[in-house]
């Protein structure tokens, strides 16, 4: 036994390489354990500093991590463009979502530090998800990614509707993440193999289309489908989008979804690159389910949160297009697209919090009536993620669809870009929908910023102290991420060139 | 140089909306405008229609990565289109002006967005660039309608933008696909310079279905029948002042969109669609006509009219005749700085006939406003395109050109000028002669506004005894813009010639 | 003697399976589940991975059974009223497709190109799947996931807490009432409430802590 | 005993985890059933180990009960919260949110 | 100065007039609109003597002058110059143009004093002037057309000069757009002729048609027809009549200006101009002549039946212009222009009279309601008699001249042209007849209410309360309606003036062309006509036997009316009862209204109605936004149900998909 032990060499581990990681589960146990002090001012104020903290550090390491391209912990995870791109994107939503959830509810209902350090955990899963290179990896991260969430979605007990939402995530991800884990021991079965370049390897040589491989395939693609939300895997969406925290819902409408993409970009083009030819078609029906039902389903929501869940799923449509085509421009396409997604969501989540706190009507659409002439710092915000979202010119999104539609026609899924286009057109009547809100209704009635005592009544907002005096850093983050978008929009060229080299990592196999 | 002229209009707003005076914002948006005319001015002045050649170019990498150029230019072709814009955007803003608006300083920043956008559009030698200006130039509308538009404008805003929306949509796939699959075609790094796009057209098969996808566009743009279903609400709802420039400019897009983009860069399929385009045009022509003289709201007769209107344009630029096209691009301008002043006109009518734009309020309300009266009997007699206005100039040209290439279409198409004269004079009686309505209260138009519709007027009669200021300036460019429709027709009429012998 | 064993044991798996979704009471299924790990843990023996069996019988229908068995008592396995929901059509339906899988399952097994699924597998040397191999493996190529598997272990942990904490994290009480939505107020209170719900607590109990905690603040 | 009789069971209990979850109510008796599914995939995985000799399927297989734990542990959180905002224990309970 | 300037400046002086008077309206006082603006045409008159005067000067070949000021199109082949064409034919016409119209412009100075719209009505009769002018004077087919349309309009704003009388605007709108069809067929019969010919201008034309076009080829002919159609639509020639008695709703000055004298003979213009080309399309001349002999009879059969005196006038103007498009179209060009010289004179002198008999009735103008006019209007008596005699061609008066060289003409071409001498010689019977009817029953009998207030008490009859004649609607007299005053030329200098100088003319104007003595008109036109292929040389015989024929006729005209209204006042009802199918044909004046209503006017209006009505609603708006909007709602609707919010049915939905993608993944094996 003991010799045994002694001849036991561990791996080598490039611990720069892995700094961003570290940076995520040290930050969370950290924040945890000082959430653990009695202090109110430490909670409220300190942990939420210590995540932003953390968070920045990652994001910091990663820059300095830029261009890296290894494999660390014995080929179990890889340090490369795409997961350092990937690594930016969950930093950022997570700063956003601390922000949101600064003076939020859900922090208070569950102490701050678990809060937090759960959310801290997810995104470690997400970059354990992005950086895999094996199939257990690949598993560990999905579930690193879910379980914390499944917890944050029912942080806010004292509603129902919170609960409710995370139990059902939590039982729908389960059997995603069954399903998952079965094709992929379909797969190991297979080929015998767990590493991705194994595997694509043993695909390559031979026994591609063998009925065990093709039926793992099948149950992995509705594994990952299923977390990116695309129909007919997509019905958890709204329901946990709405009755999550909203802040935990602006962070799973933009992190979630980019790491189920950044992940099925890397296990199709990597690991199944070899049965491009069978899955190819069978994401070209699922993109164009998913846009008409995702664009269909959202007409007609009063609630915001619920017609952006929809939104969500239609635009998990269009980036699953870019995914289909299987090119290195389509690749680009799709990670050009979840930055963009990003900076839109963020913008409009943030505005629908601000007006969730300082209003009586929730995420209604009455909470926006009116707001054009209320508070424009707040109306514009709101206009330009909508516009954004639709396809605006001038706003990043109007790039996003246009690199995706050139992607698809030159990757010879030109009716798909059409499919995508008639999707958007029926976007339009949502989108517009809330702008017509925004500008051209009046008020429904006096809202808490302008008139405070108004009884607060169930599934209204508890904070009715918190006026709109009190939301700058939602203001702040509004701002900022429409301002983003409106700058992509107009001078898109440094997107355009951070997706430019992500892309090489997949291109070898592409 | 362009880039000023696009952009003035839109950053004196800007500073308008930042000065917290009420007043200033206005003055100013009005400034920005006015700088952008005299910079038309001066161009115009400059311009020698003695090449083809663009001139003032303006051409930086955008997008890098997808070939797309802010690149701007000027040529005859949209020379005196852009100086159409600055013109009408001028005087609409003055008569803006002279109206109380909430929250007017947001408003007046709309307005001069609108402008920029529209000019963009219009100097736009860039595809990518092109189509982004088209889709923007909607937004500053759709609020402009939403915000200070009519009762039920929520409606008018949803069915206006998703129609027009739709149509842009679909030309944004049809623009990248043409853009994409050329550069496949040539093997050259994908580029959406139009002059990169017309020297290596597709193959005819391709360009057919991009065709479509461009038509679309453009014909729900100008509006053409049938789908025109999004204008009358909107015309009811605007304001009149936006409304003067929606009408009088936004429709030109469509068919300078034609011109500019359509006819160079897919040749062949151009010629394919050659009698289908007409024969909407000339439906266009016929029922906006009936439409016009049976409707009774003032708004949707000069709306309807302006459907026809467009649809003479439609029918010279796909004439392929050199005359057809000069006298559309002739009639756009005319059409312009006629229809702009007929919906001012009609605002105040309707201001002298109790707020209703219903023509059976109205009667007599020239017993006390002549020189309101005669300004409207102009403006009247110029829309019906008399002989000795320019109107006439241009539909005489368009009419000629297609008579030569399509002889039944023009025949066909001089119903629409009779029934032009019938709806444009039944406005005019029903408004200004007959008894006077019941809360017709008649009163001499202001001064103010006198001066607003002025200029109006002399650029009416300008291009009445002067259409050749325009028609020297444009010749070379047009005729080159329908070259090679015209070569093919000509090849085809050959070879079925040939094969009948 | 190999095959008796297996015929009994997955006997002994399906039939734990099907008891646990046909049982009525969650108790007896918690119970079928166990019966199922423990066969199931007795294939594992058959295909040689012994510390995985043993895993099984540890963690499984040791550890994680009690926590069920825990919950179980203290929700209580209520009848539950048949509300709406997918009636016979649908248990109809959800065996209709679940037939269907199982069947694109077995086509994908046995219309496998793999001769090997045919075999009893490979041989394979001695010592395959014991401890000591499978701890070597983790501590050398699948070290990263062991390190995840431990710290999402960590961060379930935090979770279950922070959803099952006895007083839900309401330290601060500046606005109670308002916390907790109308929709808990104007539900009515069930007729018994037992001693183990006044020890986890409910409002009343809530508030009135933190009435008495505010009163201890130094303002 | 060939590994193809292994996959079958496994199948079969795959199956029998989802048809579980669509049928029962209870959250409870649903997490059970999600267990089921995952000892399927254990199964399947322990008997391909088994099939190419290598041990790869049984680490997957531990990693796969650990996660089984986890998701467990959770989901009886959530449950106990449930019940202690006196939420029926029933999933077709659950319909605040729906269209 | 050149004989061009002088036609500029006859161009500039009425233009210049409307100007002043537009501008000033707030400015001028009294009648001092009046007197601008007849100043403004009696100085282009000056010029237009003055041209004429430098034509003359040059010799016969030089005498087709053009001046260009600046070019209005020059660009793919279509170029066009604001240029004039000063000729014989151009300079006769704009002699009689800006003749007549300084006369009746003295006319309207006293007869519209006291309208509300006193320097309108100046500053658009200037403008009309100035309009016909330019038609007459237009050197190119693009500047014709102009004129051709400002003509219209002109007219369409003088006929609806008391806009707020609903009739007024309903003939006014009707004028203008049945001269718009004619503009339309000026137009597109331009474009006929343009392709072959590839010039705009009239000269070029007209030297390069007969070497493009051959003798009675299709574009030729068809370019034809459609000018034919142009000038019909001018000329009130059946079937583009309706519009000339309806216009008679404007002032009686306009009636005679445009409706008698000037704008009504500008298709007679434009036929006699563009002869070089139809003389290369006989059968377009053969329509003219034949649709004007049809024109002629039909309108002095309507014409014994009406009973509005400015009607009856006004059919005596179509008759007399079917003569004159007869002629025209015949290759009687000198005659033709003759006879609308002559016209010009007494029909502007008829109308004027007539206009002064219904100043003297308060504004009536039924001829029910007049009787024993003679003593209470002894001038306008007089006139009346001049000019009907003129009319009905009793020599010596001008138009017996006339009338007979057309009909002189035609005659001698022989063939089927005997047809159209025979009905010009039934319509001259037809004319004198009308014409003294309407004197007759104006002036003789016993004098009427109106009269006998004259006559004794010595002033204008008002009626109490003013109302529209044509439908009795009650009117006041403020701007829009006719004003206060009754000017009658027994009280009025100007309207004196006017007249008895049109009575002169009426009376020797037949001397510039009296056959074998003074041809004067023939030789002054011969430049033009040179270049013509028809040449007849009539008879003496046929000369003689028409100038007799031509004074029995109207003496038997006369007779008959006579007879009928003044001897035995009882049998015209007799007669019209006896004939009582004739007798509904022409009081509804042969259905022509009807006519174009069902064919043209309602099939129009119910194409709207459906456009409006059905198609908009179920198409447009019902299948285009409905349809589609529709289709998505409902998918939108099935969405949502789909998502009930029973997690279990989620759960179905992920194992259908799965069982489903795994289904294809293996059947794509």
């Amino acid at each position: 036994m003991i010799a045994a032990a002694a001849q036991l060499h561990g791996p080598h581990i490039n611990w720069a390489a892995l700094s961003p990681l570290e940076a995520l589960i040290g930050g969370s146990v950290i924040v945890l354990l000082v959430g653990l002090l009695r202090p109110r001012f430490i909670r409220e104020q300190v942990v939420p500093a210590l995540t932003v903290l953390s968070l920045g550090a990652t994001i910091g390491l990663t820059l300095w991590q830029w261009h890296t391209h290894v494999a660390a912990i014995s080929g179990a995870l890889a340090i490369d463009d795409l997961a350092l791109i990937m690594t930016l994107l969950f930093a950022g939503a997570g700063i956003a979502a601390t922000l949101l959830s600064w003076r939020g509810l859900a922090p208070r209902v569950s102490a701050h530090g678990d809060f937090y350090a759960l959310m801290l955990g997810s995104i470690a899963g997400m970059f354990v998800l992005v950086a895999a290179q094996n199939i257990i990896t690949l598993f560990i991260g999905l579930e690193l990614l879910s379980i914390p969430l499944y917890v944050l979605c029912a942080t806010e007990m004292h509603r129902a509707a919170s609960l409710e939402s995370g139990l059902k995530y939590l039982i729908i991800g389960s059997v995603g993440s069954a399903t998952l884990v079965y094709g992929l021991a379909l797969i190991y079965g297979a080929t015998g193999a767990t590493d991705f370049s194994a595997i694509a390897a043993s695909i390559s040589h031979g026994h591609s289309s063998d009925t065990l491989l093709l039926t793992g395939v099948a149950l992995v693609l509705v594994g990952l489908c299923f977390k990116a939300s695309i129909a007919p895997f997509h019905q958890w969406t709204p329901d946990v989008y709405e009755g999550a925290p909203t802040p935990v819902t602006a962070f799973m409408a933009v992190a979630t979804k980019a790491a189920a993409f950044g992940v099925l970009l890397r296990v199709l083009d990597v690991m199944l690159i070899g049965e491009r030819s069978n899955w190819k078609p069978a994401l070209a029906a699922l993109a164009t389910i998913t846009i008409i039902v995702g664009n269909v389903g959202a007409l007609g929501q009063a609630s915001l949160k619920r017609m952006l869940a929809y939104s969500s799923v239609a635009q998990a449509g269009y980036i699953l297009a870019g995914v289909t085509v299987a090119t290195e421009l389509g690749a680009r396409a799709t990670l050009l697209y979840l930055i963009v997604y990003l900076l839109m969501n963020i913008a409009a989540f943030a505005v629908i919090i601000a007006r969730e706190r300082a209003t009586p009507y929730g995420d209604d659409i009455d909470a926006v009536a009116g707001l054009g002439a209320e508070s424009p710092w707040l109306a514009w915000p709101l206009t330009i993620a909508m516009l954004a979202l639709a396809g605006i010119p001038a706003t990043a999104g109007f790039i996003g669809k246009f690199f995706l539609i050139s992607a698809l026609v030159s990757g010879g899924y030109t009716w798909l870009a059409i499919v995508l286009v008639v999707g958007s057109m029926i976007s339009l009547a949502y989108y517009l929908r809330v702008i017509a809100a925004v500008w051209m209704r009046p008020a429904p009635g006096p809202s808490i910023a302008t008139a405070v005592g108004v009884p607060i009544i169930a599934g209204g907002s508890p904070e009715a102290d918190v006026a709109a005096g009190q939301q700058l850093e939602l203001t702040f983050v509004a701002i900022v991420f429409a301002a983003a978008t409106v700058f992509f929009g107009i001078v898109p060229q440094p997107l355009f060139d951070l997706v430019q080299h992500s892309a090489h990592t997949l291109s070898g196999a592409l | 140089m362009l880039s000023i002229l696009i952009w003035l209009p839109a950053a004196a707003a800007l500073v308008g909306a930042l000065i917290p005076a009420r007043r200033v914002a206005g003055l100013l948006a009005l400034g920005g405008a006015l700088g952008s005319l005299g910079i038309t001015i001066g161009l115009i002045a400059g311009y020698s229609g003695h090449s083809t050649r663009l001139t003032h170019v303006t051409n930086v990498d955008w997008i890098r990565s997808l070939g797309i150029h802010y690149s701007l230019g000027l040529d005859g072709l949209n020379l005196f289109l852009v100086a159409m814009t600055t013109f009408s955007f001028v005087l609409a803003i003055a008569a803006a002006n002279l109206r109380d608006w909430e929250r007017s300083r947001v408003f007046f920043l709309l307005f001069a967005l609108a402008e920029s956008a529209v000019l963009g559009t219009f100097l736009a030698q860039d595809l990518a660039l092109f189509v982004a200006f088209f889709d923007l130039m909607l937004i500053p509308f759709y609020l402009l309608l939403g915000v200070w538009g009519g009762p039920n404008r929520i409606a008018a805003t949803l069915k206006l933008v998703l129609y027009t929306f739709v149509g842009s949509l679909l030309m944004l796939a049809g623009a990248i696909a043409l853009a994409v699959l050329t550069s496949e075609h040539t093997g050259h790094p994908i580029s959406f310079a139009l002059s990169t796009l017309a020297a290596s057209p597709l193959h005819k098969g391709t360009q057919e279905w991009i065709f479509l996808l461009f038509a679309a566009a453009f014909l729900v743009k100008m509006p053409a029948f049938p789908l025109h279903g999004w204008m009358p609400d909107a015309y009811r709802e605007m304001p009149v002042e936006v409304l003067a420039v929606f009408s009088g400019v936004l429709s030109k897009v469509g068919a300078y969109g034609f011109l500019r983009i359509v006819l160079p860069t897919m040749p062949a399929a151009s010629v394919h669609f050659q009698t289908p385009i007409l024969l909407i045009s000339l439906a266009s022509v016929i029922y906006g006509s009936a439409m016009a003289f049976t409707q009774t709201n003032a708004r949707l007769i000069a709306g309807y009219s302006s459907i026809a209107q467009l649809g003479f344009i439609t029918l010279g630029i796909f004439a392929f005749a050199d005359q057809g096209a000069q006298g559309a691009v002739l009639q756009m301008v005319n059409h312009g700085i006629v229809v702009a002043p007929l919906f001012l006109i009609i605002g105040l009518l309707a201001a002298r006939a109790g707020g209703s734009d219903d023509i059976r309020d109205m009667g007599g309300i020239a017993t006390r406003a002549p020189i309101l009266a005669t300004c409207f009997l102009i403006v009247t007699f110029a829309t019906l395109a008399m002989p000795g206005s320019g109107n006439f100039v241009g539909e005489f040209l368009i009419l000629l050109g297609l008579f030569k290439t399509k002889m039944v279409f023009s025949i066909i198409a001089f119903t629409g000028v009779v029934m032009a004269s019938v709806y444009a004079l039944r406005v005019f009686i029903r408004a200004m002669h007959n008894r006077v309505g019941p809360q017709v209260q008649s009163r001499e138009i202001s001064l103010r506004y006198g001066l607003v519709l002025a200029p109006f007027l002399a650029a009416i009669a300008l291009f009445a005894v002067y259409p050749q200021l325009q028609l020297g300036r444009s010749e070379k460019s047009v005729t080159a813009a329908i070259a090679h429709e015209k070569a093919l027709t000509q090849t085809y009429d050959t070879l079925a010639g040939a094969i009948k012998k | 003697m190999s095959y008796l064993i297996f015929f009994i044991a997955a006997t002994g798996t399906l039939a734990g399976a099907i008891g646990v979704i046909m049982l009525k009471d969650p108790f007896y299924s918690v119970l079928a589940l166990v019966v199922h790990l423990i066969s199931l843990a007795v294939l594992f023996m058959l295909l040689q991975a012994e510390f995985v069996a043993a895993a099984q019988v540890v963690v499984y229908a040791g550890a994680v059974m009690v926590l069920y068995v825990f919950v179980v008592s203290y929700i209580g396995g209520q009848n539950l009223t048949t509300g709406q929901g997918p009636g016979r059509a649908g248990t109809l339906g959800a065996f209709a497709c679940g037939a269907a899988l199982v069947i694109e399952l077995f086509i994908a097994v046995l219309g496998s190109g793999l001769k090997a699924i045919g075999t009893t597998g490979a041989h394979t040397a001695a010592g395959f799947g014991n401890p000591e191999r499978i701890g070597a493996l983790f501590l050398t190529k699948f070290l990263a996931p062991f390190e995840i598997a431990s710290y999402l272990l960590l961060l379930a942990a935090v979770g279950a807490v922070t959803l099952a904490r006895r007083r839900g994290g309401l330290e601060d009480g500046v606005e109670d009432p308002a916390r907790i939505s109308v929709a808990d107020f104007m539900r009515p209170r069930p007729y018994y409430t037992g001693t183990l719900a006044e020890g986890f607590g409910h409002p009343d109990s809530l508030s009135a802590s933190h009435a008495a905690e505010r009163q201890e603040r130094p303002t | 005993m060939t590994i193809a009789w292994y996959l079958a069971v496994s199948a079969i209990i795959f199956v029998i985890g989802a048809a579980g979850v669509l049928i029962r109510r209870n959250p409870l008796v649903i997490l059970l059933c999600l267990e089921l599914m995952l000892n399927a995939a254990n199964l399947a995985l322990i008997g391909f180990s088994k099939m190419w000799g290598n041990n790869a399927g049984q680490i997957f297989a531990l990693i796969v009960m650990v996660v089984a734990a986890c998701e467990v542990t959770v989901g009886l959180g959530v449950i106990v919260a449930m019940h202690r905002h006196r939420l029926p224990a029933d999933v077709d309970a659950m319909r605040e949110l729906r269209g | 100065m050149s004989a061009t300037t002088a036609g500029w400046l006859v161009l500039a002086a009425p233009l210049l007039g409307t100007m002043i008077t537009a501008f000033g309206f707030k400015l001028l006082p009294g009648k001092t609109a009046g007197w601008i603006g007849t100043a403004a045409i009696a100085v282009s008159f000056a010029f237009a003597i003055v041209a004429f005067i430098e034509l003359q000067a040059q010799s016969p070949t030089h005498r087709e002058l053009t001046s260009s000021l600046w070019s209005i199109t020059h660009t793919v082949g279509v170029n066009a110059n604001a240029s004039i064409l000063v000729d014989p034919l151009s300079v006769l016409m704009i002699l009689v143009v800006a003749g007549v119209s300084t006369l009746i412009h003295l006319y309207s100075v006293s007869y519209l004093e006291g309208d509300e719209g006193y320097v309108r009505f100046f500053a658009y009769l200037n403008f009309f002037v100035f309009s016909m002018l330019l038609l007459v004077l237009a050197g190119n087919f693009l500047l014709l057309i102009v004129g051709w349309a400002f003509v219209g309009a002109a007219s369409y704003l003088l006929i609806s000069f008391w806009y707020r009388r609903t009739t007024a605007t309903k003939a006014g709108i009707k004028a203008f757009v049945i001269n718009v069809v004619g503009d339309v067929g000026l137009v597109l019969g331009t474009f006929f002729i343009f392709r072959g010919t590839h010039s705009l201008d009239f000269l070029t034309t007209f030297h390069a048609a007969p070497h493009v076009f051959a003798k009675g080829s299709g574009g030729i002919t068809a370019g034809c027809l459609l000018l034919l159609v142009g000038a019909f639509a001018k000329s009130a020639q059946i079937p583009l009549h309706t519009w000339l008695p309806d216009a008679m709703e404007g002032p009686t000055p306009v009636s005679a200006l445009i409706h008698a004298a000037t704008m009504v003979t500008a298709g007679v213009y434009l036929i006699a101009r563009m002869h070089p080309l139809f003389q290369l399309a006989p059968a377009a001349e053969d329509v003219g002549a034949i649709v004007g002999a049809v024109t002629l009879l039909v309108a002095g059969t309507i014409g014994l039946a009406a009973v509005d005196i400015k009607r009856v006038i006004a059919y005596s103007t179509m008759s007399q212009i079917g003569y004159m498009i007869m002629g025209v179209s015949a290759g009687a060009y000198t005659a033709g222009l003759f006879h609308l010289m002559t016209h010009a004179f007494f029909k502007a002198l008829l109308f004027m009279a007539a206009g002064s008999l219904i100043g003297a009735m308060g504004g009536n103008q039924s001829l029910d309601r007049m009787s024993g006019m003679r003593k209470a209007l002894p001038f306008t008596f007089f006139c009346f008699v001049v000019g009907g005699l003129a009319l009905s061609g009793i020599p010596p008066f001008a138009g017996f001249f006339s009338k007979d060289d057309i009909l002189l003409q035609i005659g001698s071409r022989g063939g089927w042209y005997w047809a159209l001498y025979v009905a010009g010689y039934a319509g001259a019977l037809l004319t004198a007849i009308y014409t003294f009817r309407m004197i007759f029953r104006a002036f003789l009998g016993e004098p009427c209410a109106e009269a006998s207030e004259l006559i004794e008490h010595g002033h204008v009859f008002h009626p109490e309360q003013p109302t529209n004649p044509a439908n009795g609607e009650v009117e006041d007299t403020g701007v829009g309606f006719p004003g206060p005053v009754h000017a009658i030329a027994e009280r009025a200098a100007p309207m004196r003036i006017a007249m008895s100088l049109l009575a002169l003319l009426a009376v020797i104007g037949g001397i510039v062309g009296i056959p074998k003595t003074t041809s004067w008109l023939d030789k002054f036109l011969a430049p033009t006509f040179a270049d013509s292929t028809i040449h007849l040389h009539p008879s003496n015989g046929l000369l003689y036997f028409g100038l007799v024929l031509g004074t029995v006729v109207g003496l038997a005209g006369i007779g008959i009316a006579y007879y009928v209204w003044v001897v035995r006042p009882g049998i015209a009802p007799a007669v019209a009862k006896r004939f009582g199918f004739l007798d509904r044909l022409f009081v509804n004046k042969w259905y022509f209204d009807e006519l174009i209503d069902a064919l043209v006017v309602r099939p129009a209006a119910w194409f709207g109605r459906f456009a409006q009505g059905t198609f908009e609603r179920l198409f447009v708006n019902g299948t285009l936004v409905g349809g589609t909007t529709g289709v998505v709602r409902a998918g939108s609707a099935a969405v949502r149900s789909a998502e009930s919010g029973f997690v279990r049915y989620y759960v179905a939905f992920v194992v259908i998909g799965l069982a489903g993608i795994a289904l294809y993944f293996l059947i794509s094996t």
